[in-house]
């Protein structure tokens, strides 16, 4: 399980572009956007490797300037651990 | 058959004797230990006013609950068996009911045998406890708000307890009032331990020699010498002026 | 892995995110919820006028808990002990939760038994009964219905119960218990600004250099301020605090300058400082030029009693309010009498402490903050001598800046809020307006959308005139809400019991708990309590505090506006109003309900607007959020009426906000008012501004010591004065019906000086009668403890149910605010 | 039937049932008088007498004091205000007049305990059990002192069934009845009379006050005596019996001096033929009748 904290900086006229673009991807929520356009978002994927997928994503919209990872949450699921490399 | 009507066996007589000494003599033994334990009363069962120290006051008083009777509050009550207390003596517990210090201190009257001090004419000379504030951590005022009610119910106030105000540094605004007991006004009435607040309470009253600690006689502390004194113990030495750069405007 | 767990991770990272982007989350609290069951909300302390701001913990449809909003500006988490146990309050055992009404088989007789009743029932009889004392044609109008209200009100409580009386029923007899608090405050306020409350608020506790409390125990009364005024003096070198009192209580011991006073003669004391500040030329000579007017008023003015009394009958100008311009130097002439000898011959207090009083208010480099509460506003003098304190501030121009303030503190959660600001008082309209104004009323009148001649022009009776009308039978359809005033108004047993019991009249009680009121009355309504409904507050610093319904009232029990919105209901305006009137309205065949609560306005705003999670069991009743729609009525006067400076924001603003100090204008408070850059109706350049008065110009009224309605003789040889101690709360229906606060004062005492006890054999703890002229009252002497009494007074706090100090008081009142003057009358003490 | 298990049948028979339980009856209510007079100010308010058995005051003036419980004290270094010193004399007085260990069977509350364990004892035929000498109980009060002494408490009273059981009746029981209880069950069980009769040191301390004591049981009608056994088998102490009824034959008076003597007056009560009367202790008049040999001796002979 990946969980992580990002702030995402927009072009102000753009927020809302990106606001709606994140708001189809899975497992990605926006909980704020302030006036500035700073958007305040969790990205919750199974596996590091769907997360990294999915910042990349973001970083990738159209309209985002930055996506910052303030925060992030990584654990081994038991069923996970077993998988040979 | 009675003892009379044979002449006396005298080894019987010897035996029954040792017997009966013995008898008694372990019944002593095991009342000598009842009565230590005795003594050791529980930290919340408090002496009416003008009680001398435990050991005296088991020797003094005859359980007779007269003090109980004329307690116009029904804070006395005496010990029953099966309680922590010795049996049949005077006790209360603050938390229950406290001494309302009555001015005529009925009880001290109505000791007839002088267990509880007839030369105890002010109640505020009486000595029943201590307050102490046991635990800061759950204690309103600790935490910066306005409790104060033991200090507020204490017929001593601003002597036996003291609000000292201290700087709330969380708030920046705020002062804290931190309830501060004095040994030397406390009666330990326990109107303290009644008013706290708080599901257990934060300040209780225990007998006096549980509550207060006691320095060495190897140490004083010395500037209260020098305040009883009024003068420094050595008077009349000197101090030389400092060298200290010229002021130069 | 659980849910739960999962949510709380991925909260802990939108909580970190949004810190580093400095933003809030709204329901981030919601993982809060999730981890004890426990929803926490905003809300404010139910007690004093301070205002705590605290958080409301609620589970399973009660509030389990309570915490001080560390975020609070007032109180940063703090909380007396009153507050600590808010979560209780709610939770007595005998919470009334259906209406009550006395009957006898099954019929309303005035001596049957309470039986429970249905609403529809309740309002049925209320309806007969008020129907029966109005007459729609009575140019007066209605005169023989009434209500008593309270600054325990939320805010569109007042303002609905206001409305429905003035502008619904045509009476002005309409008054809060801050008649028995406030009034004097108010009268001087309106005399010496033209404008309602304190200029400045609680950050002057951080700014000044000095205090004086003069009549106010802050120590017990405020505890919370109190705690921010010690730390103040602590912190701040040189800071002093004066203390002024009839008798030594709590404050004094942070008193630098400790002046116990002979009752009434703070009157000749505030004269003698102004004349020291004249004498010694201290006064701020640009600043009285620019902004006050001197004026001397009317003397001789009575005691507020009843008009056949001996005391009225030799009273010259009974109740005159009326007073004349002079200039400063008649004015100076005027208080040069009151020389520092006669000063301190009148008060008994030694002259060095007046002089160092007089000292610290002349020094033009000290900021001195002033607070008061009943011992000048519970005073016959109370409008003078609120007045004479303004006086010196002006004199000083310490006054409208940070630390220099002359306070008015208020012991009501809404006293400002409600009582004052929404008009409920007899002779009160929102905002500031009265009804004697005509222009006032015409305002009035346009935003309620009522025709002209509505209002009744002359003023309503007042707190105490609602008793002696009952008991003359002259007032006969009475309502109270939210307050106790049996136990709480003075001479209850020659005025205010055989008003309630007079069989001419039908008395209505809403309250939470059977009070003594309650009891006395014929109808008991079950009412809902603070955090049973969305209310609103407003603190003695003007600051408004909202608050969303946490919880469902137990039973039947509804908040005191439901039940004023519902009995409008059973009036149509054919009951109420003269048929010239109603020609003119277009209101014909209307309910009172449809012209005052459903009038497009006040329904204005649907059901959707409710903030999702939160019961709102009037606006669900009703069908639209009405306490928004009588909120944003109520503006209206703000920004239409036509007295300015009274403004507020949104109604949404309060409820994402921990409270606002208005003016509130351009999204930003106003701390200070009447002073150019804090206050915003002061323009450029203009610098002070007291914008009340046309001119501008703050009043300095001269007035002169006149003694106490009742003084000490031989037969009643002691003074008495009543108040509050801080355990208990007003009449205690709320702190005694939490047993930690019972059992930390369980029975009221008399607090009596040692040496006055052991002249009369009296001693401590002893049961005694404490008698007047007008009754007695059963209680135990108390010679130690907190409250200090000097030889000839004795102290007796009033929140005992069993001991109803009332019994003893006078009702002699201020005669110009009609504030009882509870804290001097003459009683004796004998064993019982 | 059998005299062992029904004492004054004979004299219910003869003087009938209330002549027959006279001074039980009056003792009962003597002893529950007393409790009724301290339990009417707890109760009733009526402040007659407040306090206990230890040391009480009549009508707020006149003390009363057990001397035994203050000699503990003093014992234990404890000199009495003079209250309890005046009361302990009065109380001193009174017994050295009435009878010393007429304590014991006109106010001690265990008294009643320890009659009906030897009552149930006859009626359900209960015999034997452990033999005690009687003089144990001087022993128990020399060692009440001691106790004293070593320890600094008046340690009998942590036990002391007598006062345990006032105070408990007076103030509010506690676990007292648990003592009630073991007293009563080792009187039944274990010794006849046995806590009365052979250990009480209360009992032995007011048999000394009352050695010499001036109210005193007198069997001056022996010579009607017909030997059916019913005072001895009715006494708490049988012994104190013999010199008196049997005094024609030795010559002794017919007074009963021994201190441990009661003053009970259940010998008079269960007498058919009234050989037995209170009287003074210097009253010796006595009615041998024509027998020179009392029948007892001449059955037991």
């Amino acid at each position: 399980m990946s969980i992580s904290g990002l702030v995402i900086h927009t072009l102000p006229d753009k927020t809302h572009a990106v606001r709606d673009a994140i708001a189809v991807m899975a497992g990605v929520e926006v909980h704020a956007t302030t006036e500035d356009g700073r958007l305040v978002v969790t990205v919750d994927q199974p596996d590091a490797k769907k997360a990294t997928d999915a910042l990349v994503a973001l970083n990738g919209l159209d309209g985002v300037l930055n996506a910052a990872l303030v925060y992030n949450f990584f654990e081994q699921d038991a069923g996970e651990k077993e998988d040979p490399q | 058959m009675s003892d009379r009507s044979q002449p006396m066996d005298r080894r019987r007589f010897l035996a029954d004797t040792a017997r009966a000494a013995c008898g008694v003599g372990v019944f002593g033994l095991a009342l000598g230990l009842m009565a230590g334990q005795a003594r050791s009363r529980p930290a919340q069962a408090l002496r009416p006013p003008g009680a001398g120290p435990e050991d005296d006051f088991l020797g003094a008083c005859v359980r007779c609950g007269l003090c109980v009777r004329d307690c116009p509050y029904d804070t006395l009550k005496l010990a029953a068996l099966g309680d922590d207390v010795a049996v049949g003596t005077p006790y209360f517990v603050a938390r229950e009911v406290p001494c309302e210090m009555c001015e005529d201190i009925p009880c001290v009257v109505a000791c007839p045998t002088g267990a509880l001090d007839p030369d105890l004419e002010d109640i505020d000379d009486s000595r029943m406890g201590l307050a102490v504030l046991v635990d800061e951590e759950t204690c309103l005022n600790f935490q910066g708000l306005r409790c104060d009610v033991c200090y507020r119910v204490c017929p001593l106030i601003d002597k036996a307890i003291t609000l000292e105000s201290e700087h709330n540094v969380r708030t920046g605004v705020h002062a804290m009032f931190i309830p501060t007991v004095h040994s030397d006004a406390c009666t330990g009435c326990g109107k303290c331990e009644r008013g706290c607040v708080l599901e257990e309470a934060a300040i209780r009253v225990f007998p006096r020699h549980l509550a207060k600690g006691r320095q060495g006689d190897h140490y004083r502390l010395g500037w209260q010498e020098k305040a009883k004194r009024g003068e420094s113990l050595v008077p009349g030495l000197v101090d030389l002026p400092d060298r200290l750069p010229e002021f130069k405007p | 892995m659980s849910v739960t767990r999962r949510d709380f991770i991925k909260t802990n990272a939108a909580l970190a995110a949004a810190t580093a982007a400095g933003v809030t989350l709204p329901g981030i609290d919601k993982a809060a919820e999730a981890d004890d069951g426990i929803r926490w909300d905003k809300g404010v302390c139910r007690f004093c006028g301070t205002g705590c701001g605290v958080m409301v913990g609620v589970k399973d449809g009660r509030v389990v808990a309570t915490q001080g909003d560390p975020d609070a500006p007032v109180n940063k988490g703090l909380n007396c002990i009153k507050g600590y146990f808010l979560s209780k309050i709610m939770y007595g055992k005998d919470r009334v939760t259906t209406p009550l009404l006395r009957m006898t088989d099954g019929k309303f007789d005035k001596n049957g038994e309470f039986t429970p009743i249905t609403w529809d029932q309740a309002f049925d009889i209320m309806a007969e009964k008020w129907k029966a004392a109005i007459d729609p044609e009575d140019p007066k109008g209605a005169t023989r219905v009434g209500m008593f209200g309270s600054g325990q009100w939320t805010i569109w409580e007042g303002y609905a119960a206001a409305k429905f009386m003035k502008a619904g029923l045509r009476s002005n007899n309409i008054d809060p218990n801050a008649r028995h608090c406030m009034a004097s405050a108010v009268g001087a306020f309106m005399r010496a600004f033209g404008i309602d409350e304190p200029m400045g608020c609680y950050d002057d506790l951080e700014h000044a250099d000095a205090f004086v409390l003069w009549g106010a125990n802050m120590a017990e009364m405020h505890p919370i301020l109190w705690s921010r005024l010690t730390d103040t003096r602590l912190t701040k070198p040189g800071c002093e605090v004066h203390v002024l009192s009839t008798f030594e209580n709590r404050n004094f011991e942070l008193a630098d300058n400790p002046i116990v006073f002979e009752p009434q003669s703070d009157l000749a004391i505030l004269n003698f400082i102004a004349n020291y500040i004249i004498q010694t030329k201290a006064y701020d000579e640009d600043f009285i030029t620019k902004h006050v007017n001197f004026n001397k008023a009317t003397t001789d003015i009575g005691y507020g009693l009843r008009p056949d009394h001996p005391l009225e009958k030799k009273a010259k100008n009974p109740g005159k309010g009326k007073f004349h311009k002079i200039g400063f130097d008649e004015y100076a002439k005027l208080v040069s009498e009151y020389t520092l000898e006669k000063a301190s011959k009148m008060s008994g207090v030694e002259p060095e402490k007046l002089l160092r009083l007089a000292k610290v208010y002349a020094d033009p480099n000290k900021k001195v903050a002033s607070y008061w509460t009943m011992g000048f506003n519970q005073h016959v003098r109370g409008v003078w001598v609120n007045g004479l304190l303004y006086n010196v501030h002006l004199l000083m121009g310490k006054i409208a800046e940070p630390g220099n303030s002359p306070f008015s503190l208020t012991g009501q959660p809404s006293a400002c809020g409600t009582a004052r600001e929404v008009g409920t008082f007899a002779h009160r309209l929102p905002a500031d307006l009265v009804v004697k104004v005509k222009a006032h009323r015409a305002a009035a009148e346009k935003i309620w959308n009522i025709p002209p001649g509505v209002i009744p022009p002359k003023p309503g009776y007042h707190a105490v005139l609602q008793h002696r009308m009952l008991k003359d039978g002259k007032l006969n359809a009475y309502w109270v809400q939210c307050t106790n005033n049996m136990q709480a108004a003075p001479n209850m047993n020659e005025e205010g019991y055989p008003g309630y019991r007079n069989p001419a009249n039908f008395i209505v009680v809403s309250d939470p708990y059977p009070t003594g009121t309650a009891v006395s009355a014929d109808l008991i309504l079950p009412t809902a309590m603070w955090m049973e409904k969305e209310g609103a507050y407003g603190n003695a610093e003007r600051r408004t505090q909202f608050w969303r319904q946490q919880v469902d009232p137990p039973g039947e029990a509804k908040s005191d506006f439901w039940q004023v919105i519902e009995f409008s209901k059973r009036f149509k305006v054919e009951d109420v109003w003269p048929a010239d009137v109603i020609a003119k309205s277009g209101h014909a065949g209307k309910t009172l309900y449809e012209v005052l609560f459903a009038n497009g306005q006040v329904d204005k705003y649907p059901l959707t607007e409710l903030q999702e999670g939160f019961n709102n069991t009037e606006s669900k009743d009703l069908g639209f959020y009405v306490q928004k729609g009588l909120y944003e009525e109520y503006r209206r006067f703000q920004y239409e009426g036509p007295k300015k400076g009274h403004e507020m924001a949104e109604f949404e603003v309060y409820h994402q906000t921990r409270g606002l100090r208005w003016p509130v204008m351009g999204g930003k408070e106003t701390l200070w008012r009447y002073r150019e850059g804090y206050d915003p109706h002061v323009k450029a350049g203009q610098g002070v501004r007291f914008y009340g008065k046309k001119d501008g110009r703050a009043n300095i009224i001269f007035a002169p010591y006149e003694p106490p309605a009742e003084s000490p003789d031989a037969e009643y040889d002691l003074w008495l004065s009543t108040g509050r101690i801080l355990e208990h709360w007003h009449s205690g229906s709320m702190t005694m019906r939490v047993p930690e606060l019972y059992r930390a004062f369980p029975h009221a005492v008399l607090y009596m000086n040692p040496l006055d006890a052991k002249e009369r054999g009296l001693r401590r703890g002893q049961a005694v009668k404490v008698q007047t002229r007008r009754g007695e009252v059963e209680t135990r002497i108390e010679t130690r403890g907190r409250n200090k009494l000097p030889r000839g007074m004795v102290f007796f706090p009033w929140f005992d149910v069993n001991q109803l100090v009332n019994k003893l008081t006078l009702d002699a009142t201020d005669p110009l605010s009609k504030e009882t003057d509870f804290k001097k009358c003459a009683c004796r003490v004998v064993a019982a | 039937m059998s005299a062992e298990t029904r004492p004054g049948a004979a004299a219910c028979t003869t003087k009938g049932w209330f002549a027959a339980h006279k001074w039980l009856i009056l003792r009962r209510l003597s002893q529950f008088s007393v409790i009724g007079l301290f339990l009417l100010g707890p109760l009733a308010g009526i402040w007659f007498i407040k306090g206990n058995l230890a040391s009480s005051l009549i009508l707020d003036t006149v003390p009363l004091s057990d001397p035994f419980v203050l000699l503990q004290t003093m014992f234990a270094g404890h000199l009495p205000e003079t209250t309890a010193l005046t009361g302990a004399a009065i109380v001193l007085v009174a017994y050295a007049l009435v009878g010393g260990r007429a304590y014991c069977s006109w106010v001690c509350p265990v008294n009643v305990v320890t009659d009906v364990a030897a009552w149930a004892r006859r009626r359900l035929d209960l015999r034997g059990g452990v033999r005690i000498n009687r003089r144990t109980r001087y022993w128990v009060l020399a060692m009440v002192p001691v106790a004293a002494v070593a320890t600094g408490v008046i340690a009998w009273e942590l036990v002391n069934p007598v006062t345990l059981t006032f105070r408990a009746i007076v103030f509010g029981a506690g676990a007292a009845w648990m003592v009630v209880l073991a007293v009563f069950l080792y009187d039944l069980f274990v010794a006849e009379r046995g806590w009365c009769g052979h250990l009480c040191p209360m009992g032995a301390f007011y048999s000394i006050v009352g050695t010499v004591s001036l109210v005193r049981v007198s069997a001056r009608d022996r010579g009607a005596c017909d030997s059916c056994m019913d005072c001895y088998a009715i006494c708490p102490e049988p012994q104190v019996l013999s010199p008196a009824v049997r005094g024609g034959e030795t010559g002794a008076g017919p007074v009963v001096l021994s201190p441990n003597c009661t003053n009970c007056g259940r010998c008079i009560d269960v007498c058919a033929p009234d050989v037995f009367a209170f009287t003074t202790r210097f009253n010796t008049e006595v009615d041998d009748g024509d027998k020179a040999q009392p029948e007892v001796m001449r059955k037991a002979a």
